[in-house]
């Protein structure tokens, strides 16, 4: 039932004016949140007892960092049906996903690691989490490298959605062994010290942060597609009209 | 020499899109036992890609092969163990002797013994170098071992994709023998090729494309 | 005429993958000697500065073993690819998931197993105690298994294209290095003279996962290279 | 008509060599990223804890690079060889050695030098102080010169063999041991503070061995795979 | 069109073996300015093996061949700088495009300009599709951007191994038109293949071997 549906809603001229009229709504609700996240981040959260305003950083790192699993997920969603149903749109979307969410990973490490040389004296720890989150970035790297190896796109979709689709069952696995070797080795005690206590006036600018690169994602995602449409669509009809206005 | 039954093949309106440009737009082909399909055209004009498709090895943007009377992608397994597809390329293991080749790839299908080898071999003119590694094989006679593997397999429906490439004439007469009489056996072939082949016994019927 | 049955098949096309590879006997030891090298490599890079060997062995033992399937691994499809040899088999109406399994396996017969049977030698070779030297075996048996399955399927996305190997490192890795850290934990337990069953068993299970789904994986992936 | 002059032939095959790298721009990132995976496979092995793995970094970079450029060779001569173009390049009527030269010093821009550039971050990530950094480039940038050079004879002499990848690694890494223990060495001293001119010179003196022979040998090798 | 001055090719008593059994045994050829010789002959009788020790990849166990009367192996470079080879094997790069095959291949042996290149693909037809990969050109495109490179190369001697493989009428056509103003041209031409080449205002010497 629900993937005649899909069909309906993922039909390419549908979905092309549709991202179109979204942008917008994206955009700009993303852009306003992340400026009055950053400006409650920066300037009005008070400054945190131990690490100063060293921890500000947070208000950019921790939402990246979130970006960059959520993206990830969404991405094997939308492979998984794109090669099931066999939607092209849907890996229009996978395609689009994987670059954002690199960047997203790769912030996250480098936020984090600007942060670590303040509170843990160096560049890096293998901290779990932080190990997680490099993992994470091979992750992205493979899949960015196998789409950019074929040159058929059809075979690179669905090549990259098989990939995408292994990975996200292999996440969970990889996240836990990391967190296990990490607390084998006494290293975890590092992310102990210096994680703020975070309060509601230091709460909020985050959780809008969270909210502001979320919506970000959405804008890029639709401008994407649609040049993923366009690029698929080449000699249909429908474009005719469409850009014709 | 067994007959085969089969409804047939039959392609509807398919479009393929190879890169940027479409090579195949709306193009139909039925094939009942006994036909003898020769796919012609320019080169560049589609007809590898057609027979791949009819292969089941690519699969259209849009339009359907139908095998008697289901689609292919239904049964996938079942499809496949009814055809034979000879490519431009041979596929054939370098490193294995001629006999090996057809040991294995044909094996993969059904139990056949060494007498059933030798005598597809010899059929082919092959004998003497049967044990010969298909590597060092000269390109005519790799052909003819390909040529070997697609009678052996002894199923209804052949496609064969310029199998006279490389051939001297005997080895085309040869062939053209074999086809002609699979398809007494009421078989069902494909050929592309630029030659009109001259099929014993059988009138090959023309599908322009391109 | 009769058709070959599923198993029949299997069981040929396993013995032609083995033939093919004993027909250059030289190469079925050559993940081996890598490993081998690459183990021995390790230690005259190291800085004399440290302490002894052992503590670094089961690390070492595992990153060299890694390795050395990963390199053999490009070979379990391309060969077939580049002679045509792969499009007969997608046509030969055998499950293709089974076959896989068949290629899968064979391809761990060549290069995982020898591996796991040279590994007490090496593990000696870097001061790993006698008693420790099963549970070296039983690690690295059931991580070149997971890799040989994980492996199968970047090698049937990469099939065809340019730097296969590299490219195939890429996707792999990552995915193996929980098989890594269990592994290597097993093994310094066990020379710390402690039961590794622990990680031992996640590896069994993460073994029996990866065989469920990798021939899927990597059927779908050959049709998806083959077109 | 005029013939190609053969220091423009020399240029061409360079740039043919890095055009077909750049083709897929990934490409070039991936002994880049292979280099850091294995790079970071060894703290996963080994232990966390940065005071550890500072004692280790030398060997650990000089291991992954080593591997890392191994990876890549097989692909100096290989595909042109599958495809037929080795034979026109034979026919071509240039001197081979010089047209060889062109291929080694292409790889060692697409695979070794960009090794050197992100040697940096990695070796901070094993707990390199910011001091030795320079030590750790500069010995790599000699390393993966004589890895391409040495590799480049490899390569030649595996053409069209299955598992080329894998027997390179067999043929070069032993010739390469010596490199690696210098290589290794400076590192280390680096790091602990002392000035490495010692093993560096060493290193610097094995390339310029290295780039004289090589030439011949690979375009000797070259003849003989292609018959 | 160029004139070529060359004394020619003669090779004496040639006794090649392939593994076990002798290919060739005591044969000899002779070719000079505008000759076009057609090595014919059944499959596996030692065409390709013939072509091979002319062009220099395959050293006979006994006999000589001369260029300009000097063994060739004298001076290799010198007379692979003469020759121009096509293989069974096309001898492309998959990932390169047309144009950049031949910018690369012969831009090794000469100087050539983009405008060049263009006619030589074009005078093949290849002009639509001169910017797509020859992994994506269909058999018969990819043997047609082979010959535009024996063109190019603007070299006295060609010796051609089944060129007209997998070309439709159009490209046989065309091809024999080239060869022909190459012999115009006083250059020679070795040709491998089962069907007597009709190469215009020329007749081709036959050379019957095995
Ligand atoms: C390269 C360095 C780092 C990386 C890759 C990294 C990675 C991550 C990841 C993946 C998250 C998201 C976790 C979640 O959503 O549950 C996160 C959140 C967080 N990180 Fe980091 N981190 C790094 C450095 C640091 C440092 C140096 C600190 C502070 C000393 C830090 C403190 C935090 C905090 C407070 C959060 C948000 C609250 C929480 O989720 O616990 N991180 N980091
Ligand atoms: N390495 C080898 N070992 C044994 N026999 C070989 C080897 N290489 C070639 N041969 C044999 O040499 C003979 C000549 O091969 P060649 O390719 O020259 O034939 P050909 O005339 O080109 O045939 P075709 O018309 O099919 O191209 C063949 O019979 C082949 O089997
Ligand atoms: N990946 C691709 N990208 C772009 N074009 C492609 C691709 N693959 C094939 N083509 C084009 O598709 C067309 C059909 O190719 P195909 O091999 O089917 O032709 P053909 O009829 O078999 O030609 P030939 O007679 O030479 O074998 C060709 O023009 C080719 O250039
Ligand atoms: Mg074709
Ligand atoms: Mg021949």
């Amino acid at each position: 039932m629900n993937w005649i549906w899909l069909h309906k809603f993922a039909s390419p001229p549908h979905a092309y004016r549709l991202a179109g009229q979204l942008t917008p709504w994206f955009g700009w609700p993303a852009f306003l949140l992340i400026v009055t996240g950053l400006y409650g981040g920066l300037v009005l959260a008070p400054a945190d007892y131990q690490q100063g305003d060293a921890f500000r950083i947070l208000y950019v790192h921790a939402p990246s960092a979130w970006m960059s699993m959520f993206i990830y997920g969404t991405m094997a969603v939308a492979a998984a049906i794109g090669l099931i149903w066999r939607i092209k749109l849907a890996h229009g979307v996978a395609a689009a996903s994987a670059s954002v969410g690199a960047w997203f990973t790769l912030l996250a490490l480098a936020t984090g690691s600007i942060w670590g040389k303040p509170m843990w004296g160096t560049w890096w720890v293998w901290d779990a989490r932080l190990t997680s989150e490099l993992i994470q970035l091979f992750l992205y790297a493979g899949l960015i490298a196998l789409r950019a190896s074929i040159e058929d796109r059809d075979r690179a979709d669905r090549a990259a959605a098989v990939l995408a689709i292994v990975g996200v069952v292999n996440l969970p696995i990889i996240h836990y062994s990391v967190y296990w070797w990490n607390t084998l080795h006494q290293g975890a005690t590092i992310t102990k010290l210096g994680k703020p206590s975070i309060t509601g006036d230091m709460l909020w600018p985050l959780l809008v942060m969270m909210v502001g690169f979320t919506l970000y994602y959405g804008a890029v995602l639709m401008t994407r597609l649609r040049a993923e449409i366009l690029r698929r669509e080449r000699d249909a009809s429908w474009l005719r009209t469409e850009l014709a206005v | 020499m067994q007959a085969y039954n089969f409804a047939g093949l039959s392609a509807r309106d398919l479009h393929v899109w190879r890169g940027e440009r479409p090579v195949l737009r709306g193009l139909s082909v039925d094939a009942a036992a006994g036909d003898c399909i020769h796919v012609a055209g320019p080169n560049g004009s589609g007809k590898t890609t057609l027979l791949r498709v009819l292969a089941g090895l690519l699969t259209p943007e849009q339009g359907s092969v139908h095998w008697n009377g289901r689609p292919i992608s239904a049964d996938r397994e079942a499809y496949s163990a009814a055809l034979s597809y000879l490519g431009h390329s041979d596929g054939l293991k370098p490193e294995f002797t001629a006999r090996e080749n057809l040991a294995f790839e044909v094996g993969l299908r059904r139990r056949l013994d060494a007498p059933a080898i030798d005598a597809a071999l010899a059929c082919v003119a092959l004998t003497e170098s049967r044990d010969q590694p298909a590597r060092s094989l000269s390109a005519g006679q790799r052909r003819r071992l390909a040529m070997a593997r697609v009678m052996l397999t002894g199923v209804p429906l052949w496609i064969l994709d310029e199998p006279f490439t490389n051939l001297d004439h005997a080895g085309v007469e040869r062939l053209s023998e074999v086809i002609a009489e699979h398809l007494d056996a009421g078989g069902a072939v494909l050929i592309a090729a630029h030659q009109t082949p001259a099929i014993p016994r059988h009138a090959a019927r023309r599908l322009e494309i391109g | 005429m009769d058709r070959t049955g599923t198993a029949d098949a299997i069981w040929l096309m396993y013995r032609r993958d083995l033939l093919l590879a004993f027909r250059h006997w030289d190469q079925v030891a050559q993940p081996v000697v890598f490993f081998a090298m690459v183990t021995t490599l390790f230690p005259l890079a190291l800085s004399p500065e440290l302490g002894e060997l052992r503590q670094l062995a089961g690390g070492v033992l595992w990153v060299a073993a890694l390795l050395a399937a990963l390199l053999g691994l490009e070979f379990l499809f391309r060969a077939d690819h580049a002679d045509g040899t792969l499009e007969q088999i997608l046509l030969s109406g055998q499950p293709l998931a089974l076959l896989a399994i068949a290629k899968g396996v064979a391809h761990w017969t060549i290069c995982g197993l020898p591996l796991v049977l040279v590994s007490p030698l090496l593990a000696i070779g870097l001061g790993v105690p006698m008693e420790a030297l099963c549970t070296v075996m039983l690690s690295l048996a059931l991580g070149t298994g997971i890799l040989s399955a994980l492996g199968a399927i970047g090698a049937a996305l990469t099939l065809g294209l340019r730097r296969g190997s590299m490219l195939i490192s890429l996707l792999v890795l990552p995915l193996a290095m929980p098989a890594l850290i269990f592994g290597a934990r097993a093994i310094d337990m066990a020379i710390y003279g402690d039961v590794a069953r622990g990680p031992l068993l996640l590896l069994a299970a993460m073994l029996v996962l990866a065989l469920t789904l990798a021939p899927v994986a990597v059927a779908a992936a050959l049709r998806i290279s083959a077109e």
